[in-house]
């Protein structure tokens, strides 16, 4: 552990104990909740450990002097980045989670060895490299003017041409969504009198359908209403409860056809009422 | 402690990243994982920009979260394409071209 | 045009940060001469995405049509300007703040782009061979194939017009990618040509579960690619703090210590070139990329990115990587003579035409490697023609391959083209011409291609990979005679498909593939000349 | 593909061929007007359907008129300033490969653009006629002005390489004309095995461009002429085999004759043109040209009179049983060219002999094949003699200028045939030795059996009953046709007195192809002597014909005959052998290929190709389409990167 320089603009160029503090507490976190994207069934969570991964990433951002990048890592990438992908996981169905079973033959031990080579090589490269014996120069000169200030300074002079591509960039994505996900309206919108003009002139209940429980013991939803004659409306009743056999009896006066099936426990095999039971409530 | 050690984090998180991509199966969490390689990217950005006592670093890192921004967004757009037609994230369930 | 302004208005928040360090920002100097096709290219997209907003929807295909050959033609005489100016001469150098080089090799391969992507937006632009307004293209992308929505869409004349803003969009990527001079401006530029390409894929008219495919494996492959590049670019900028390509040079060569660093992001960085240039081991989404894809945009791809990705390829290497000759030729020779092996030999089995043409064009990436090994400025001028004589050819194969067709679209099974040569003499002649020229058989581009690189790379002292080369091009040019012979000297099937009549668009880019593949395979010298001229690099 | 390998000798720097200038600077034309005709009427479209008949043949008639401007101011120059080379511009420059793209017009070009141009013109005319019904008659025209344009390219180049090109030009053309009418399977398949056969000897042509780059680094005649006496003789016969193997090709001599029989499918003028006057000849115009290299590889030039000599006997004896008229002609053309191979086969002494023969030949051999054009259209495209019969009444125009080809052809006294052929039995004899003896004996035989396979073909035609079909109405020919026919007729007459006339032709060709050799020659008999024998060999040929085919009633259904005669009429087995020889193991190699690949490495019947079918097909397995495997591959090859990069460091 390297002591702290006094000079508060070389402040940067050694880490301090706290910041070693904060990297050995941080950087477990950080690569635990990466190894957790690989393992976790549920994309969500995937999702969250990855947001997890940023912020961490954030902080040592901030502890490299750089503050912009710091904040820009949540504002942009956790908070803007990771939303978009937390709103495309609820458009496919959030609940929605891989088995963890491979079915590619050999993929996952090769997969694993391969990546696990790779590490060697490049955190060996980077052993190697003998970071020790250099100097960290640190960004107190280049932040000299400020952080925000040093990053301007050279977008708008060295970088100013990928600046400028970069918003072909934004304007390729923008288009892009917009191509793949808009769908035009080729037909005009309906206006309420015309959909319920249609509604009334199709075959379908125009009204509202009778609530269970009307003039029945119970008012719960498995239990039929009973109409004036006193046979129970199938119209009442959830058509999930019908075809689960779930239907209260109600003891009604008359016993009706529908009624003895549902009994029997088999399902009417339409369960939407068609035109011709249209008057029975 | 020495700077390096964020150096060896972003290499081992790239690496992580790298794996998933291989390992799992929704397409999502695939881009998603190749999101945690280019942050680790960007971790080496900043730390080397720190070592070399110039914002370059710093300036590319910032590129790269305006280039995945825009990255993202064609990715999910893409992904949502295909789902809208297959129900389906799962890359192995993309497999008619082959051979 | 559009850019001044960016430039105004983004110097407006930098001045209200500080004001102490807003005077002493100094204003960006911006060559706008030197850089014109760039920015009429850029500013005829942008002003695409503009007619989609405001143009009436029965105009909007002629409108998009026009701006984009416009955009292409202007930015094309732009280049000829730029390569011809007295006044400009002196700016052939580094310009745009150190971010671009504008050199030889820059101008020859942004002339090559422009007019590769010219001919390909002819085939992008054809409505005839699958009728209606969106030619070949979904009517609407966002819906489902084949439901009432996309019916109705179609029903409606909806027609995908975004294609042609986006394949502007790629193509100021493509003409910025090889004249990068600094790696980060490289990383832009390449996800400003693969974007729109991604999406580009997918949005085939038939087959479009094959299409969209395609682009989820190119889009997750292609930002898998990506990311090993940068973190390349990351070591780069750790090894020499800079990634200006001539100051990474010079760190490289008054190296003092350890270049494990160095050699490793030079490593990473190839992975995600030799990707776009579909070199093998990265080759695998080739294939299957080019099958789903809409023909055009395969032809579009496999002219103008190859093109492209060389380019840059050439440039970072040349430039950035010079003085580390020893160290990536070997690397490089292993991977030319792998990528030539799997693309000659796999094409052998295939059974489909658009992945043999993609199979062939990862031999042809091997090929085309053979003459980067070179190292020199003759094995520079072999691959500027090689890549302009390849791009033609593989744009004439593709637009044969949109006009053979039964009922159900593209007939791309290599068994429907027996006896293609009986019926359609023309047609069947233009493509056995392309597929000779892939062969490199003499009085076509393809054996001058072949012999400038190779020539070329002999006197680089690298025979053995020549000699593994001309092997491979034995054994690609058995399966393209073999496909002549079928075309040619079997009997067709009597349900087999017809070569639909296309407009003038594609008849125009078939023969314009035909003529250039001939001529230059007959008198080739003014354009060798060209890119002899063309071949030096400014560093 | 070549490579540069030092070349073994380095080509003398050229003085002996003067920079065109004045007149000369107009040899581009020659070409320029045929292939912009072609280009008008390919790209036109239906558009130039009116009057591309027209601009076809104004456009050959007017290279023809170049063509003569030129040769007036050649024959005006002296000697040594009537060659001359146009630089049109420089094709290829890649390192030590250098080809310009050049115009050479010398003695020897000047006769072969004449007859291509003059012939090519009268077929023109002709074929505005004979093709008045087709529908395409436009795109038949722009494909005989595409073949003009190639031909004439083949016999200007400077340089082998440029020949290459209208070597192929031609070969292109040729294939178009006979597929012509390719909706008919026979025809196709017939252009077909003319492009195989061609294919073969291309093969040849580019194998000796190669190995003359090798040997000289250069592929121009001038330089390649000026140095080949420095290079090995091995070398040299090497090359000299492989141009024999491509002027085999293109000339239908043995052993890839078998094309040019069935390549009458085309349309007749096409035969006239093409299969008779001028494409055929280019292998003698490519031996010719190549003198300086055979006279230095004997071997070679020996085996280039026995491919002659014995093609000139194979093709007269199956013109004895065609009963095709254009099969019979086309087996005489094979024969003939035969003479021509082996005049050109006996060194200096025969060059200008061979070339002789040519321009007659092209003359009699046009008239004879537009006069079986016009019989065919006047029998309704009947082709079989045994239909014909008694047409000299019907047709006396016809009658009588494809008499006068006929005895151009036999070597009737004072006609074009008698002088160029007499010369060529000459030459043979003249030889000495037993090769001359050999030679001379064959060539003279082959005489006897010209004259029995022609003057059958004229009595089965022109005499004798008539054997018409029901619905056969003959009649003379309009003259757009019938003027041609007369034209070439009074070539088939004259030219041969004129050309022999103080051995002119010799004179002119010197030059370029070297001395008469009578000089040289061992005298073993005296010219009278051949040439009385020769008469009295082609007067009982004649005679022989004459009693088995006009004295006695020719069957219309073909007898039986005997076995000789069943091999001629089969072209005696070259079908066969060729199928035997070449194609079955090539099908056998193209199967078991095809069986490789679909069952991988199974199918071991052919070691290499199976073993890349096979792995082939494995490989193509690793392409699984599982976005996932493809990540491995590239994560695994981003380690092989690396790892191979740092590997040099460790």
């Amino acid at each position: 552990m390297t002591p702290a320089v006094s000079d508060p603009l070389l402040a940067a160029a050694h880490t301090s104990t706290t910041e070693a503090f904060g990297f050995w507490v941080l950087a477990p976190i950080a690569v635990l909740a990466a190894l957790g994207m690989l393992f976790v069934r549920k994309a969500v969570h995937s999702a969250l450990l990855l947001a997890t991964t940023m912020i961490v990433l954030a902080v040592f951002y901030l502890a490299q002097s750089g503050p912009f990048l710091g904040i820009v890592q949540i504002v942009v990438y956790t908070g803007a980045v990771m939303m978009l992908f937390l709103f495309v996981l609820m458009l496919v169905g959030v609940d929605s989670s891989d088995s963890l079973v491979e079915t590619l033959r050999g993929q996952r031990l090769t997969g694993l060895l391969l990546a696990l080579g790779f590490g060697v090589l490049v955190v060996g490269a980077l052993g190697r490299s003998a970071f020790d014996d250099v100097t960290v120069v640190g960004l107190g000169t280049a932040n000299a003017d400020g952080n925000v200030e040093g990053i301007a300074r050279l977008l708008f002079t060295d970088y100013v041409l990928a600046f400028e591509v970069t918003s072909a960039l934004l304007i390729t994505a923008a288009l892009g969504a917009m191509v793949l996900a808009h769908r035009e309206r080729h037909t005009p919108r309906k206006s309420q009198r015309e959909l319920s003009e249609e509604r009334f002139r199709s075959d379908e209940h125009p009204g509202p359908l009778p609530p269970p429980g009307v003039y029945a013991r119970h008012n719960a939803v498995d239990f039929p209403a009973l109409l004036p004659d006193g046979s129970t409306s199938d119209l009442s009743v959830s058509r999930v409860l019908v075809a689960r056999g779930d239907v209260q009896d109600v003891q009604p006066a008359v016993e009706t056809t529908e009624q003895r099936s549902i009994e029997a426990g088999e399902a009417p095999e339409d369960v939407r009422p068609g035109p011709t039971q249209g008057g029975r409530y | 402690m020495g700077v390096q050690n964020y150096l060896y984090l972003s290499a081992i998180l790239f690496t992580i990243g790298a794996a998933g991509v291989l390992l799992r199966r929704n397409a999502i969490v695939v881009f998603m994982c190749v999101e945690l390689m280019l942050n680790a990217t960007n971790l080496a950005f900043v730390t080397f920009a720190r070592i070399h006592g110039n914002l370059d670093g710093q300036i590319i890192a910032f590129f790269v979260m305006v280039v995945a921004a825009a990255e993202v967004v064609v990715g999910l757009a893409i992904i949502v394409t295909i789902f809208r037609t297959r129900r389906s994230t799962s890359v192995d369930d993309a497999n008619l071209l082959k051979y | 045009m559009t850019v001044a302004a960016v430039v105004s208005a983004a110097s407006v928040p930098a001045a209200s940060v500080s004001a102490a360090a807003a005077d002493s920002i100094p204003a960006p100097h911006i060559e706008y001469g030197v850089l014109s096709p760039l920015f009429v290219v850029f500013g005829a997209a942008v002003l695409g995405v503009l007619v989609e907003a405001f143009a009436p929807r029965a105009a909007r295909w002629a409108v998009q049509v026009g701006l984009t050959v416009l955009g292409l033609v202007g930015a094309f005489v732009a280049v000829v300007l730029v390569a011809s100016s007295d006044d400009w001469k002196g700016a052939r150098a580094v310009v745009a703040e150190g971010a671009v080089t504008v050199d030889g090799p820059t101008l020859f391969l942004q002339g090559t782009i422009l007019l590769l992507a010219f001919v390909a937006v002819l085939l992008l632009a054809e409505r005839r061979l699958d009728p209606g307004p969106s030619g070949a293209f979904a009517a609407q992308a966002s819906t489902v194939p084949g439901s009432p929505g996309e019916r109705e869409a179609t029903r409606a004349g909806a027609a995908q017009t975004e294609v042609f803003p986006l394949t502007l969009f790629a193509v100021g990527g493509m003409l910025l990618f090889p004249a990068a001079n600094d790696l980060l401006v490289a990383f832009v530029a390449l996800e400003v040509l693969s974007l729109p390409l991604y999406l580009l894929c997918g949005l085939a008219r038939r087959r479009r579960l094959l299409s969209q495919e395609a682009a989820m494996k190119y889009f997750l492959l292609g930002a898998f690619s990506s990311a090993f590049f940068l973190y390349g670019i990351a070591l780069l900028y750790g090894y020499a703090g800079s990634i200006r390509l001539s100051e990474i040079a010079d760190a490289a060569t008054q190296a003092q210590g350890s270049d494990v660093l160095l050699l490793s992001g030079v490593g990473l960085v190839t992975v995600g070139l030799l990707f776009k240039a579909g070199a093998a081991p990265f080759h695998a989404w080739t294939p299957d990329v080019y099958q789903g894809a809409p023909t055009a945009v395969t032809a579009f791809m496999a002219a103008c990115t190859k093109v492209a990705a060389f380019g840059a390829l050439l440039r970072i290497y040349y430039v950035a990587f010079g003085g580390l000759k020893w160290e990536w030729r070997p690397l490089m020779w292993g991977v030319a003579i792998l990528t030539m092996l799997v693309g000659a030999v796999i094409s052998l089995t295939q059974q489909d035409v658009k992945r043999m043409l993609a199979y062939s064009s990862i031999a042809h990436a091997g090929f085309v490697l053979v003459g980067v090994l070179a190292a020199d400025d003759a094995g520079l001028r072999g691959v500027l023609f090689y890549l302009l004589a390849y791009g033609f050819a593989t744009i004439g194969a593709f637009a044969v391959v949109t006009m053979v067709r039964d009922p159900a679209g593209e007939a791309t099974h290599l068994s429907q083209w027996a006896g293609l040569g009986r019926r359609s003499p023309l047609v069947a002649g233009a493509f056995a011409i392309f597929l000779l020229s892939f062969a490199g058989i003499p009085l076509t581009s393809g054996f001058m291609s072949k012999y400038a690189v190779f020539s070329a790379a002999l006197d680089g002292g690298a025979s053995p990979v020549v000699v593994v080369a001309v092997l491979a091009s034995v054994v690609a040019a058995f399966f393209y005679v073999r496909v002549i012979v079928l075309m040619f000297f079997s009997e067709p099937a009597a349900d087999g498909p017809t070569v639909a009549v296309p407009s003038i668009l594609t008849t125009v880019a078939l023969a314009l593939g035909v003529t250039v593949t001939l001529v230059l395979g007959v008198i080739p010298q003014p354009v060798l000349d060209l890119a002899g001229d063309a071949a030096a690099f400014v560093r | 593909m070549s490579f540069p390998y030092a070349p073994v000798l380095a080509a003398a720097e050229p003085a002996s061929v003067a920079q065109a200038s004045g007149t000369a600077d107009l040899t581009w034309l020659l070409l320029a007007f045929p292939i912009a005709g072609a280009a008008v009427l390919l790209l036109g479209g239906r558009r130039t359907d009116r009057f591309g008949h027209l601009l076809g043949t104004l456009a050959s008639a007017a290279s023809f008129v170049v063509a003569l401007v030129l040769w007036l101011d050649m024959a005006g120059r002296d000697v040594e300033e009537r060659a001359t080379i146009q630089k049109l511009w420089t094709a290829i420059d890649v390192g030590r490969f250098h080809v310009d793209i050049a115009l050479q017009l010398d003695q020897l070009s000047m006769a072969f653009v004449l007859l291509i141009t003059g012939v090519g013109t009268l077929i023109h005319i002709y074929s505005i006629g004979y093709m008045a019904h087709d529908p395409d008659r436009r795109r038949f025209f722009a494909y005989l002005n595409l073949f003009v344009a190639a031909m004439l390219l083949l016999v200007l180049g400077s340089d082998y390489f440029v020949v290459y090109i209208g070597w192929e030009g031609v070969g292109l053309a040729s294939y178009l004309l006979i597929g012509f009418w390719g909706r008919n399977p026979a025809y196709a398949t017939a252009a077909k095995k003319a492009f195989v056969a061609n294919r073969v000897g291309d093969v040849g042509m580019s194998l000796a461009i190669i190995l003359m780059f090798t040997t000289f680094g250069a592929t121009d005649f001038v330089r390649v002429h000026a140095a080949a006496a420095g290079a090995g003789e091995g070398t040299l016969t090497a090359i000299g085999l492989l141009l024999l193997l491509a002027a085999c090709g293109k000339s239908a001599q043995l052993p890839l004759q078998s094309w040019l029989g069935d390549a009458m499918a085309g349309p007749t003028p096409v035969s006239a043109l093409i299969h008779a006057a001028t494409m055929v000849t280019a292998g003698v115009y490519l031996i010719v040209r190549s003198g300086p290299i055979f006279d230095l590889a004997p071997t070679a030039q020996l085996v280039v009179a026995i491919v002659g000599a014995a093609t000139l006997v194979f093709g007269a004896v199956i013109g004895l049983a065609k009963d095709d008229i254009k099969k019979a002609l086309a087996a005489s053309t094979m024969s003939q060219i035969g003479y021509m191979v082996l005049a050109a086969g006996l060194g200096p002494a025969g060059y200008a002999v061979a070339i002789f023969h040519l321009l007659t030949h092209g003359f009699f051999k046009a008239g004879l094949f537009l006069g079986a054009g016009s019989v065919m259209h006047a029998m309704n495209d009947t082709t079989d003699m045994r239909r014909f019969g008694g047409l000299r009444t019907a047709m006396p125009v016809t009658f009588v200028t494809f008499g006068l080809g006929y005895l151009a052809i036999i070597g009737f006294p004072l006609l074009s045939g008698f002088w160029s052929k007499d010369k060529i039995i000459e030459t043979a004899f003249h030889e000495g030795g037993v090769e001359g003896w050999t030679l001379g004996v064959v060539a003279l035989l082959g005489a006897g059996i010209t004259a029995f396979y022609m003057t059958r073909v004229m009595v089965m035609t022109f005499f004798g009953p008539r054997r018409w079909a029901e619905d056969a109405h003959p009649h003379e020919a309009p003259a757009v046709m019938t003027a041609p026919m007369v034209l070439l007729a009074l070539g088939s007459v004259f030219l041969g007195g004129i050309l022999a006339y103080g051995g002119m032709l010799q004179d002119w060709l010197e030059p370029v192809v070297g001395g008469h050799g009578e000089e040289e020659g061992v005298t073993t008999l005296s010219p009278i002597v051949v040439t009385l024998l020769t008469l009295l060999v082609v007067a009982g040929g004649a005679a022989a014909a004459y009693l088995q085919y006009g004295r006695r009633e020719v069957p219309v259904v073909a007898p039986v005959g005997s076995p000789a005669t069943i091999a001629a009429r089969n072209d005696l087995y070259q079908d066969a052998f060729n199928e035997a020889v070449l194609m079955r193991p090539g099908q056998y190699l193209t199967r078991s290929l095809v069986y490789a690949d679909n069952r991988g490495v199974d199918g071991a019947v052919n070691g290499l190709a199976a073993l890349i079918g096979g792995t082939s097909g494995r490989l193509r397995r690793l392409q699984t389409g599982f976005v996932r495997s493809y990540a491995l591959s590239m994560l695994g090859g981003a380690a092989l990167v690396v790892g191979a990069l740092l590997l040099v460091r460790i």
